[in-house]
């Protein structure tokens, strides 16, 4: 994409008054919340998001939040974290209730282009909800996907001990989450503290371990979405091992349809030379490789 | 009901400028199943300077109560590429709603040369000379906080064009009728007023300025009562002399009304785009049951009409 | 935790001033069965000046977008009858929070006056010399916009007592660090901003400005980004020559703990009593929360700590 | 009351998280409310009002409402009219709901002195509420009390034709208020338009023709609430008939305390000098022949 001359990017969008028609909470004060809006049903693609103004004008700025599922083209679901006003607002909302949203925004996965043979999906805390709709998508396209979370806190979905082997992890690291394996992926979990089943680490080194080991991979492409300190590590691992990378970048917006250049991401423009991006256009989803690293 | 308004002899069919920066180059909106265009009546085009502009680091937005704090930075990519690229494939799209170019500079020259640029475009109908913008380190409010700055950068915008010239004013001054005066006698043919606030935010988990850029502008409908009075009183210095677009925080058709009330011949809507996208046509469609309940058969004469209401003998003792 | 500051000399038991002109003279809080005077750091009183003043006429407020607009017109009973009366009374109920005059005039030989005339009071702890209420014709604001005028009246007050001296600073002007410093040369021994922001609302029923006084102070959440932002520059011209009372918006203890941050050593809580009396008590708890939450012993530690904690090479490009 | 010092006024100041207990809708857009708020219940004297923050942060300022009734020392009942943001809200409480308020606030009608013979209600629109508690309370300590009440629309409180007949005026103008009447009030209303069995016309030709008439009515004081206009002419009447009048001003206000001067009202001081008076520990009752009327 030419970031040189502010072109307006992305498909249609939708502003619908969507119906909650569940709101469950999760553990660890997560939520998933399922609104009725087939227009964006119909037309979101993994990794794009909407934008949410929460219940009762609570807040004057929307507020973006991936697609974590889509249902029968009619619904969609969004898992999220209440974290401050108007996720907490979000959270309260009750079945009945009308969300005023728009979207589907960003850019998203890029699922157009020859898939590789092996898709490694690395998570941080939270960062496992936006990858769990690439992981559905990519389920028959690639020879093989595995999904790698760290955490710290209870993530958004469930998990349990895995019943499969994998060859390049200790037998008693067996920890998973049994919604990715559904669709296909091996998964194990890493946290920084001991916790049963967990590789005690940064889950990076889940990557590394993967990488370095026996397994046959093929070409293989990298996918992350969670904290910078994570990314950034994740990118540094593509880097040395000549992969593709796709990170999912969050950042803070305004109008969310490339307006109002709220939400830049310093990348390699055109002769390598750093310019922003927009996260709600050109991305959120960046080539890791076009990410100037150090701006942050 | 008629909403049609004039502008330094530009028509426009509803008083509604999308405010720049809000609307970028004119085409993100209308991805929008159900934008609206017949309810704008003007665009003002993202400021843009004579060489492309990185802008500020991130992050560049923060919410605050009722408002909208922002550090963009003025990131463009520069007149040249908007002239050759944006502005043809705006023409080429069938837009015909009117055009201001926002421009900004960080020398007089500079403001001149991006003027004369934007001349030799077919579809910009004015400049908006921004005086004002409090994010930038060089220009921007140093222009636009003095009378003397403020007038040398119009006189040489109006030397290098042809185009209307609408000077956009700071509130971050104690002299904004000065300024505004001086720029309307250095041949400023409308004004628009108010650029964004001086604010900051501090973000508690990091203890520091949670922008990038530290400071940044205050927009949204936190600012309104600061946008009607200061519309008020150019109105009531300068409203004889020239037409005025009035804008900070209107995000519904009552905030409209109060600054046509105030003043406004024509209404900026900027922040309350980023939340509704709609709010053009709901303020039109207010605008015009305003009119009506107050009896008035043109926006006109419901320009500047609290000045012709007031009380006699308003006013502190 | 310690929340103890101390502005010139005075030690305050919490950072938190009630703010002049919300808090009357001090004793009609008192009327709420559950108001925690041990939250209180100081009450400044309502604005007084030589002559009794009868005020704006009313309206005299007006709500606004997370925010309030006040046009009072300094209605006070003149300092003889505050001096005579109300103090004595004050003193007589036992009241040991200290107590700043906040003392306007309209010329310069009135401020030093009013100020020669508080400090024969024995319960005055300082004088907070207003010189930036927008609501008047004469004096405020005219001073407060300019820093030589600003200089000449805290110089006279200087001469014309003993007590602290403490200037409260308009943000109504482009010049607010210079007239700081201007003030602090003349010899002002804390600062104390941001007073309201002039602003305007229009009744869309009459169609005419709804405050009596056409334009009014605008206070409240909307304008804390501006206060901080306010607080942040001058803490970062005279932090280390004297202690700022930040005030604007503060609603909570997330805001308090902002204007601490960014540089004050004490926080004005004005509009927040009217919704909330309980505001003082709430936010002397949550200030101990995020002092210790940020690992800090004493408050001192936190004011002005976002300066210290500023991203190397913020700023703009 | 020495307004030249600035004088703190009134009792105790209760805050209280009060339950909605009732929340009826009336005719006309008018609401009655009652809460749970024992404190004021037992404290709160007619013309007396509380502060009321809508719900949800609705709004900054708190809304001035006037206590309607208080039962049983228990629970306060409120009248309003939905006409703004703050009351739309109100409006919309349901019961269990919680409602933060404080009160009870200002002077309210003065009940101690020697009560009149006949005491004369007047009452614009909305008007007639706060006059409710009054009468009353003036049930049995006065001879005789009527009510007027002037109206364009509906009024907050349900009306009939009376059964009574009052001399002074035609006898097919016997449009009444039950409730007034069922606590000792003569009631009569007028409206400027047509409508049967209202007198057509000012409210205050009733208060005249009552005044001019045939009934003996002893030492009589006029109490009136409602628009301006209609308070400037009762007061005028009161005047020239050399009559006490009490008047309930509406203004907007602030802390609603008496600490921050919003709320003044233009009065007679000492000496005859004009001075503001607070509305809100002054008022908002006044003596009308203290008041200016020209000063709006
Ligand atoms: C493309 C994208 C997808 C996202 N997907 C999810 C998701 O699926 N589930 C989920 O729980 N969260 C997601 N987030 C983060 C989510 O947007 C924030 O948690 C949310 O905006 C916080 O709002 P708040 O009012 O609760 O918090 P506050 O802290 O009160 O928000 C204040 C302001 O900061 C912004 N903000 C705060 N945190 C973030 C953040 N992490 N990213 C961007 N803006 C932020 C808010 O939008 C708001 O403007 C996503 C963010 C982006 C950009
Ligand atoms: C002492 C007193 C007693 C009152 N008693 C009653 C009552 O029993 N029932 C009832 O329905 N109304 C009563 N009112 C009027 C009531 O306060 C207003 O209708 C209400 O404040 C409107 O709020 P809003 O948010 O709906 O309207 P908005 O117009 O949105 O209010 C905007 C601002 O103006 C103020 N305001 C608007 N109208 C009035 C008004 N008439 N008086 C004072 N301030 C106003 C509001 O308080 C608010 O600050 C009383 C007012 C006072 C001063
Ligand atoms: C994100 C953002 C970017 C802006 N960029 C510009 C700009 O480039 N040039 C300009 O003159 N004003 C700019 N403004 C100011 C707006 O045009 C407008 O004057 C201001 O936001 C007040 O109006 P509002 O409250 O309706 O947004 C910007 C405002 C925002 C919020
Ligand atoms: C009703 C009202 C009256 C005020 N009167 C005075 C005054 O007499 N003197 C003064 O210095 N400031 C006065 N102020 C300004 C406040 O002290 C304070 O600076 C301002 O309101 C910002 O703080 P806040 O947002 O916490 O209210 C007044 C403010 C209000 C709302
Ligand atoms: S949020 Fe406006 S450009 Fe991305
Ligand atoms: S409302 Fe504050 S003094 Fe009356």
């Amino acid at each position: 994409m030419d970031l040189s001359t502010h072109q307006p990017a992305g498909g249609t969008v939708y502003r619908i008054s969507a119906p909650v028609i569940a709101n469950r909470s999760l553990p660890g004060g997560h939520r998933r919340i399922r609104l009725r809006a087939p227009a964006i049903a119909r037309t979101a693609r993994p990794g794009q998001f909407v934008n949410i103004s929460p219940p009762l004008a609570t807040t004057l700025l929307r507020r973006p939040l991936g697609v974590h599922r889509t249902i029968d083209g009619q619904d969609i679901e969004i898992l999220f974290q209440s974290v401050g006003k108007g996720t907490k607002a979000l959270g309260a909302v009750g079945e009945g209730d009308e969300i005023d949203l728009i979207g589907p925004l960003g850019n998203g996965f890029d699922l157009a282009g020859e898939p590789p043979e092996t898709a490694v999906l690395v998570a941080g805390g939270f960062g496992l909800a936006p990858l769990y709709p690439l992981a559905a998508a990519l389920e028959g396209k690639v020879d093989r996907t595995y999904l790698f979370a760290g955490t710290e806190e209870d993530l958004p979905m469930e998990t349990s001990d895995s019943s499969v082997h994998l060859s390049f992890v200790d037998p008693d690291i067996k920890a998973t989450v049994p919604e990715f394996e559904a669709v296909g992926a091996q998964c194990r979990l890493a946290s920084l503290r001991s916790r049963p089943s967990f590789h005690k680490g940064l889950v990076t080194e889940l990557v590394e371990k993967l990488l370095d080991g026996p397994e046959p991979l093929g070409r293989t492409k990298l996918y992350a979405c969670g904290p910078w300190g994570m990314l950034k590590k994740t990118a540094a691992i593509a880097a040395e091992h000549e992969l593709d990378c796709d990170v999912l970048l969050e950042e803070r917006m305004g109008c969310g349809v490339g307006a109002c250049m709220s939400c830049s991401v310093m990348v390699y423009g055109d002769g390598g030379r750093p310019v922003y991006a927009r996260a709600c256009v050109e991305g959120p989803v960046f080539d890791a490789a076009s990410v100037v690293w150090d701006a942050k | 009901m008629n909403l049609n308004t004039t502008i330094a002899g530009i028509n426009l069919q509803t008083p509604l400028v999308m405010a720049s920066g809000t609307f970028g180059f004119g085409e993100d909106f209308a991805r929008f199943d159900d934008f609206d265009d017949s309810a704008v009546g003007a665009i003002s085009l993202k400021g843009t300077t004579l060489e492309p502009r990185l802008g500020n680091p991130p992050p560049r937005i923060a919410e605050t109560p009722a408002g909208v704090l922002n550090a963009i930075g003025l990131q463009n990519p520069g007149v040249d590429a908007v002239v050759r690229h944006v502005l043809p494939r705006l023409e080429a799209g069938g837009l015909t709603t009117p055009l201001f170019a926002n421009i900004a500079g960080e020398t007089v020259e500079e403001y001149a040369e991006v003027a004369r640029r934007f001349s030799t475009a077919p579809n910009i109908a004015a400049l908006e000379v921004n005086i004002s913008c409090p994010n930038v380190r060089h220009g921007g409010l140093a222009f636009g906080a003095d009378p003397a700055e403020a007038a040398r950068v119009v006189r040489a915008v109006r030397q290098a064009t042809d185009l209307p010239v609408i000077t956009k004013l700071s509130p971050n001054t104690g002299r904004l009728v000065e300024v505004a005066e001086a720029c309307v006698d250095a041949g400023s043919d409308a004004l628009s007023l108010i650029n964004t606030l001086v604010g900051m935010v501090i973000d508690l988990r990091s203890r520091r300025p949670l922008l990038g850029n530290q400071t940044g502008g205050l927009s949204g409908p936190a600012i309104r009562p600061v946008a009607v009075a200061q519309v008020f009183r150019v109105y009531a210095a300068l409203g004889h002399r020239l037409p005025i677009i009035g804008m900070g925080g209107v995000s519904d058709a009552d905030g409209a009304f109060e600054i046509i009330l105030a003043g406004g011949a024509a209404v900026g809507v900027g922040t309350a785009l980023f939340f509704n996208h709609r709010a053009p046509r709901e303020i039109a469609d207010g605008l015009e049951r305003h009119l009506a309940d107050a009896g008035l058969s043109r926006l006109s004469d419901a320009v500047g009409a609290a000045h012709r209401q007031s009380r006699i003998g308003g006013g502190g003792p």
